[in-house]
């Protein structure tokens, strides 16, 4: 098997949680969905870094991971604002910006 | 180098401007004069221009200034004087000190005690600014440079109409500022598209003189220089295509019809010494830059359109006459007047003879003068009655002699009579546009006609009649108004009798627009100047 | 299975695993956009991030191998359980679309996204692979702390910086300010049993209209009665008086009726009786 | 010498200048600096003239360039003085009977607050007059042209608190502006023709031009002069001019400014002798005009209004004249100065008349005043022999030299003119003697005035009554001292040329016939107004007399076709430049406001539609890269 596979994996995965953020309304079932995307990303670094034989791919993927982390948590905790105040976690509620 | 005359002049009222604004909002008188001393600056700058300049002189631009400014797209910071333009920097510089003094009293805050509410100066400061402008925009001979302050002249101009309306009550307060606000955006809208339409010519000609030339550049004498000696030359279509735009802009500053109809709103709407400052002043930079331009970038093309354009203008003159006729309000029959005056001076431009050139340019000035003076007069009528309708007045004669004497004359003049200094331009224009063009010649004559028509029943409507009950003592002019009108009318009886000081200075500008244009004057079939001679 | 095999193939181990996980990866993230439920979805996204964990590690990647499963499945996904459960377990949001189009957009962006992606992937030369033999030669982990404390200094550095804002900003976003103290329960029943109403507080007006709690409910003498609204919404001066509009349409649905049965008698009087 | 011609203009001028800019201060004064400054015009006028019987025959003629006026390449306008024998004749006519009218002036205005303006205007009409008359080309003459019509403007519009008489003055304005097209175009014509249009280099250049050519500036010199001198078809403004003061009547619309024309064509008569259609228009002009004069003047009632009628018919003689060519010039000019003598005269009178009648204008509610009017009477009484030709006065001489020319002309053309001239000497002997009965013979027919008050005529003042007898001797005498062996036509020939016509009768029979014609018309009146007592108020008359009071109709076509006719084009062209010129621009407008309201649908403020545009851009972004590299 050629390691190739391993980014037709990544992009696959990565289409399927874009098209997962496009089609959920829960703000949460999205944020995941990105996580996947992000998740995808990885999986190609990981594979680059195989291919050319040195770390920097590993690294970026780090990389990635540490800001995935910090922004899920500023993520979730705006969410949970939201929520408290209109008591609905669905994006399509969130339009105080439209006229 | 020499002082820089020219940067000067249009430098002295951008800071004056910047001062002016920045006078406290209690000391509003202190903006007042201090906006009428550097309009008499550079007054005094425009006069040393006059002196300084030399007719006789060789080349076609004067005092020249050019430094280097934007290299990587070849555009200078070019500045030069021929006599047109020196003969219009004049006027402007002139009539604005009138203007400052007629608006005296226009942007005087009503009862607001605020302290951060200073209108007054923002109205004296955005004069000035556009007198900058339309200074620098007389002087520029870099195309770039030129078209900046061209389009810039909008941005003041628009705060003054759409900021500033005469409090005339014949109309609910809320109504007269929507219709200010409408007049406003239609002057923007209209220039700005003329604006841009020409920003693309503007771009063109780059393209085409860096295609060309190798280093593309803006520079009006280097383009002329490179025709001349055909380094450069345009493909007709191109030509023709650039022509288009930049005569667009200018036809609807000038205004042209059917590109005028935000002019009677504009000067409708702003107070008098606005309107004055627009057709006056602005609208003198569109005709200008059609002869400075049009002509002397684009000569061919130029004699491709002149078909076209001198039938426009003589829809112009006409149409602009008849709608005068026809309306109800003091301003808005002086606007359409002007409507027609342009079409005479466009006409005059495009008849491609030295009388038509020297006429037209004669023209603006005189043009300029004669409605500042009209203008001005009816806005001093207009600030008495607080109405802008023809019907509210009626007998003012009897009550005020002196101003209904003074619109009388601005009226005249604004029909030409002879004696008064637009009859010699008209002729000029008439006589240039026959001498080629015999039969467009002849149905402008008809405009004289019409002119006669208007001014007579605006006259005869306001002025003379039993007194109307509204206008029962209504004061006479004051001193100030006087102080203002007295020069301008002075002035019109001088340049009728002797004009010659102005056309010596525009001759040899005319001859070499034309010998751009490659055009002489047809000769006449029976020679007698030798017989003339020979006396 | 010799990772160092600078080659274009993989062993047949790594391929049947491949095949396998492959397949539940795809099945996991299948399931977290599709299931019904959130917790459902997190569940079987926890799954995908084990399979890619595996991959990592198959890939040479032993660190983030540890990492992934540690911090992602560990850590975040956890914090999204926690959330959903903040949210409500059994809240379970239907997947009936909402916005005209939008099921179908998206699949179809989704899917020209998908394929193109593919076919960039396949049509550039990606074929021979030079594993991480030398790479890896000093350990792993020893490879990469060496690049990230040396080559990438300062981007490690910037990201503790965001983390630790990020943990700042967590607080101050789900931190609420106490406006007075907390009455305690005896404080509670003096208040209830010798304050000023003894009987409960009247209910707001509920018009059919929209159920409105910011609308006074009408005493019978037909005034509105403050004490009906929130306390809240009386500070905020929110309290949304209907019974003048109520009038006023009334007077609207009279006049109309009025105009509509003039229509009907002649002109003249019905211009007169108009005003 | 040369430079007192140009102090001739200056000098009224500087009058108009001093009174209209001048203070209240001035107010009493007024009156009398603006006559003594008309008067010394006059002196200097005299000195020119003397200086001029110093010189003989051929180098009478001065000429002057006082500075260049307007110089733009070819186009060379000077302000230039030429002084002629033509224009001498004419200065003095000006400065003379307007000194007159200046000091009667004094009189007439006393009661009026605004003398001041009035004298000043009066100053600006003679210079403009002057100039008119000593301009040595078109242009300059034209300057002159404008400024008598804004003098007449002005004064006609005097009592401006009278609609009628502000819209009078208008419509005297407009109609000789249409006049004023057409000499504005003869100077085009002329500066494309010869590439000047100064007097000397044009008229000898003329036998050079094409007789096309000639004949076109002929014509719109024609229509110059019938706008200013209220021929057929731009006549309609001499009849409400009346409404103007009365010695404003008497100076600008009898004897000076509506003389104007004849002097154009006069002046121009080098180009007409090119142009023979060019004077068959003239003559026919002239001819037409002589009797819609004459037959007008029959049919009103108003005293001022049928003199109008007179003075345009008299001055369809002198275009008549005119019009024949150098047989007629010299006749035209003769004619127009006796003319000049006595019908100021008669509006003199009639505004003396006037002033003892409370300013009562119709004739109707005179009668019987010659002895409560001596001076007046006798003076009017000389003026009417004069001007319908009793032998031995002036009228006589002028008039029966034109009706010869007119035969002269031979032919059927000859007759034709001739038999009109006839015609109207009897139309003129008929009305003249028509006025002259209803105002000084028969029974008192006086009416109260509007305020009730009747009316006690009595002799005006002296300032008033030395005038008209001056005017009245001028009158009498001026025609034989003319014609005794041809002094005038000697005197101007130089400029006019001459020629001897052959005419198919003799002098005799012609004079002869217009005594016949005299007579008859004379008797005619009388047997209609001199016996039968006279109705107060008009009967209604037939046809032809209710279209003579309404000048032939003339007025109605005018505002029918012009005045409605402009009304509504300039009424639709608002609405025209309101809905299409406008409407297009915001119709524009509103077609992108309606756009870009349809386009913000697309902002439904839902975040997943906004993501869904972002991926698809993203996915055509790969597509692009795609493609890049694969091409």
């Amino acid at each position: 098997m050629n390691p190739v596979n391993y980014l037709y994996l990544a992009a696959l995965l990565f289409t399927i949680g874009a098209a997962g953020v496009l089609i959920r309304r829960n703000a949460i079932v999205i944020f995941m969905c990105i996580e996947l995307m992000l998740n995808a990303c990885n999986l190609a670094f990981v594979t680059f870094s195989r291919m050319h034989g040195n770390l920097d791919g590993q690294i970026i993927a780090f990389f990635t991971m540490v800001v995935a982390a910090a922004e899920v948590v500023i993520g979730l905790a705006i969410i949970v604002t939201i929520f408290r105040s209109r008591h609905s976690a669905s994006v399509d509620d969130a339009g105080l910006l439209k006229l | 180098m020499s002082f820089p005359l020219l940067t000067a002049t249009a430098a002295v009222p951008a800071l004056g401007a910047v001062a002016t604004a920045a006078v406290p909002a209690a000391r509003r008188t202190a903006a007042k004069w201090l906006a009428l001393a550097f309009s008499l600056a550079t007054l005094l700058l425009a006069a040393v221009q006059l002196v300084r300049f030399d007719p006789e002189a060789k080349g076609p631009f004067q005092l020249t200034e050019s430094h280097a400014w934007i290299a990587d797209f070849g555009v200078r910071y070019e500045l030069g004087v021929d006599g047109i333009a020196v003969v219009l920097i004049a006027l402007t510089a002139l009539l604005v000190p009138f203007i400052v003094l007629a608006g005296w009293h226009d942007a005087d805050p009503l009862e607001t005690k605020s302290t951060r509410w200073r209108p007054t100066q923002g109205f004296f400061a955005l004069i000035l600014m556009v007198e900058a402008m339309v200074v620098i925009a007389f002087e520029a001979t870099d195309v770039f440079l030129f078209y900046i302050f061209f389009e810039a002249m909008l941005i003041p101009m628009y705060f003054l109409i759409g900021g500033f309306g005469d409090r005339a009550g014949e109309r609910p307060e809320a109504e007269t500022a929507t219709q200010r606000s409408y007049a406003a955006v239609k002057f923007l809208l209209y220039n700005l598209v003329g604006g841009l339409i020409m920003l693309a010519a503007v771009i063109g000609l780059y393209a085409v003189t860096a295609h060309q030339l190798g280093t593309g550049t803006f520079s009006l004498t280097e383009i002329v220089q490179a025709r001349a000696n055909g380094e450069l030359e345009f493909a007709t279509t191109t030509e023709r295509a650039l022509f288009l735009g930049f005569f667009f802009a200018f036809a609807v500053k000038a205004p042209l019809w059917p590109l005028h109809t935000w002019l009677p709103n504009a000067m409708g709407e702003a107070t008098a010494p606005v309107a004055v400052l627009i057709t006056a002043v602005v609208d003198k930079v569109g005709t200008f830059a059609m002869l400075r331009f049009c002509l002397q970038l684009f000569p061919e093309a130029s004699k491709w359109a002149t078909p076209v354009i001198l039938v426009l203008s003589l829809i112009s003159i006409l149409y602009g006459a008849l709608l005068a006729v026809g309306q109800r309000d003091i301003k808005r029959l002086i606007a359409y007047a002007s409507i027609s005056h342009f079409g005479f001076i466009v006409l005059g431009i495009f008849a491609m003879t030295t009388q038509g050139q020297g006429g037209a340019t004669l023209y603006m000035v005189n043009h300029g003068i004669s409605t500042a003076a009209l203008m001005l007069v009816a806005g001093f009528l207009i600030s008495r009655r607080r109405s802008r309708l023809i019907a509210d007045y009626g007998g003012v004669q009897k009550v005020a002699p002196v101003l209904a004497g003074t619109f009388l004359v601005g009226g005249l003049a604004t029909l030409s009579l002879p004696g008064l200094a637009p009859f010699v331009s008209e002729f000029l224009v008439l006589v240039g546009t026959f001498s080629r063009y015999p039969a467009v010649g002849v149905i402008a004559t008809v405009g004289i006609v019409l002119a006669a028509l208007y001014v007579l029943v605006l006259y005869q409507r306001t002025m003379t009649g039993p007194v109307k009950e509204a206008v029962r003592g209504m004061p006479d002019l004051r001193v100030r108004e006087l102080v203002v009108v007295a020069p301008l009318i002075a002035l019109l009886l001088f340049l009728g009798i002797y004009p010659k000081p102005l056309t010596q200075m525009i001759d040899p500008a005319v001859e070499h627009t034309m010998s751009q244009v490659e055009k002489g004057d047809p000769q006449p079939d029976v020679r007698v100047n030798d017989v003339e001679a020979a006396k | 299975m010799s990772l160092a095999a600078a080659a274009s193939t993989t062993s047949t181990g790594e391929a049947v695993q491949f095949w396998i996980l492959a397949v539940v990866a795809v099945a996991g993230a299948l399931g977290a956009v599709l299931m019904k439920k959130a917790v459902h979805s997190a569940l079987s996204l926890a799954g995908t991030m084990i399979v890619l964990a595996v991959f990592y590690l198959a890939n040479g990647a032993y660190f983030l191998g540890i990492v992934q499963i540690v911090v992602y499945t560990g850590a975040i996904m956890m914090l999204f359980l926690f959330v959903v459960m903040l949210v409500g377990v059994t809240a379970a949001d239907s997947l009936k679309e909402t916005i005209r189009g939008q099921r179908w957009l998206a699949g179809l962006c989704a899917l020209g996204f998908g394929v193109l992606l593919m076919a960039g992937i396949a049509n550039a030369s990606l074929r021979d692979f030079n594993g991480l033999g030398q790479a890896n030669s000093g350990g792993n982990v020893q490879g990469l702390a060496a690049l990230i404390f040396t080559k990438y200094v300062f981007a490690f550095e910037i990201t503790g910086a965001l983390l630790i804002t990020a943990a700042v900003g967590a607080m101050v976003l789900t931190h609420r300010e106490r406006t007075e103290r907390a009455a305690t329960q005896r404080e509670r029943s003096t208040a209830r049993v010798r304050g000023a109403h003894l009987p409960p507080l009247p209910a707001p007006g509920v018009y059919a209209r929209h159920n409105a709690v910011d609308v006074p409910g009408l005493l019978p003498d037909g005034t509105t009665s403050e004490l009906s609204v929130n306390a809240t919404l009386r500070a905020r001066g929110q309290v949304r008086d209907v019974s003048g509009d109520a009038l006023a349409d009334l007077a609207a649905l009279e006049q109309r009726s009025e105009k509509w049965l003039e229509r009907r008698e002649d002109r003249s009087h019905s211009q007169g009786g108009a005003q | 010498m040369e430079n007192l011609i140009g102090l001739l203009v200056l000098v009224p001028l500087l009058g108009a200048g001093v009174l209209l800019c001048g203070g209240r201060r001035l107010d009493s004064s007024a009156p009398w600096i603006g006559t003594l400054l008309a008067a010394l015009s006059f002196v200097i006028g005299a000195v020119l003239f003397a200086g001029m019987l110093g010189r003989d025959g051929e180098d009478r003629e001065l000429g002057t360039t006082v500075f260049s006026w307007v110089p733009v390449g070819d186009f060379r306008a000077d302000v230039g003085f030429q002084l002629d024998q033509l224009s001498m004749t004419f200065v003095l006519l000006i400065t003379g009977v307007g000194s007159l009218i200046h000091l009667y002036s004094i009189g007439y205005m006393a009661h009026d607050e605004r003398r001041r303006r009035f004298f000043g205007y009066l100053n600006l009409f003679l210079a403009a007059m002057l100039l008119l008359v000593v301009a040595d080309n078109y242009l300059l003459l034209y300057v002159g042209w404008e400024g008598v019509g804004l003098a007449s403007y002005l004064l006609i519009g005097f009592w401006q608190h009278k609609p009628s008489a502000a819209t009078a003055a208008k419509k005297a304005f407009l109609v000789n502006r249409v006049g004023d097209v057409g000499l504005s175009i003869a100077i085009m014509l002329m500066f494309t023709t010869f590439g000047t249009f100064a007097f000397g280099p044009v008229l000898e250049g003329a036998d050079r031009a094409g007789e096309g050519k000639l004949t076109a500036i002929g014509l719109v010199l024609l229509l110059a002069a019938c706008g200013k001198s209220a021929q057929v078809p731009l006549q309609s403004w001499l009849g409400d001019a009346m409404e103007g003061p009365t010695p404003v009547s008497a100076l600008i619309h009898a004897a000076t400014m509506v003389t104007a024309g004849v002097y154009l064509i006069t002046r121009s008569g080098a180009i007409f002798d090119g142009a023979p259609d060019a004077q068959t228009a003239v003559v026919t002009v002239g001819a037409v005009t002589l009797l819609f004069g004459a037959i007008v003047g029959c049919a009103k009632d108003d005293i001022k209004k049928a003199l109008a009628g007179s003075t345009m018919s008299q001055i369809g003689y002198m275009i008549l004249a005119a019009g024949l060519g150098p047989i007629g010039y010299a006749f035209a000019i003769m004619h127009l100065v006796t003319h000049g003598f006595f019908k100021a005269g008669l509006f003199l009178g009639a505004g003396s008349v006037m002033h003892g009648m409370n300013d009562e204008v119709d004739m109707r509610r005179y009668g019987g005043l010659r002895s409560y009017m001596p001076v007046t009477f006798v003076t009017f009484g000389l003026g009417y022999l004069a001007i319908i030709g009793f032998p031995g006065l002036s009228g006589f001489f002028s008039k029966d030299k034109i009706i010869e020319a007119a035969f002269a002309k031979g032919g059927t053309e000859g007759w034709i003119l001739g038999g009109t001239a006839l015609l109207g000497a009897a139309i003129t002997a008929y009305y003249m003697t028509r006025v002259m009965i209803l105002t000084f013979f028969g029974e008192k027919r006086w009416q109260p005035d509007a305020a009730g008050e009747p009316p006690h005529p009595h002799e005006s003042p002296r300032t008033m009554t030395v005038p008209m007898i001056v005017l009245a001797f001028g009158s009498v005498f001026a025609g034989g001292l003319f014609s005794l062996n041809d002094a005038f036509l000697n005197w101007l020939e130089p400029v006019t040329g001459h020629a001897e016509g052959h005419s198919p009768v003799t002098a005799v029979q012609v004079t002869a016939a217009t005594m016949v014609v005299l007579f008859v018309g004379v008797a005619l009146a009388w047997a209609q107004y001199g016996r039968a007592p006279v109705p107060v108020t008009a009967p209604r008359g037939n046809v032809l007399v209710r279209a003579a009071r309404r000048d032939l109709l003339q007025d109605d076509v005018n505002h029918i076709v012009l005045v409605r006719g402009g009304e509504h084009l300039t009424r639709s062209l608002v609405y025209l430049d309101h809905t299409v010129v406008d409407g297009v621009v915001n119709g524009t407008a509103a077609s992108v406001g309606g756009l870009s309201g349809r386009m913000r649908r697309l902002q439904n403020g839902f975040a997943r539609s906004y993501a869904v545009s972002m991926f698809g851009g993203a996915a055509v972004l790969v597509a692009a890269t795609l493609l890049m590299r694969a091409v």
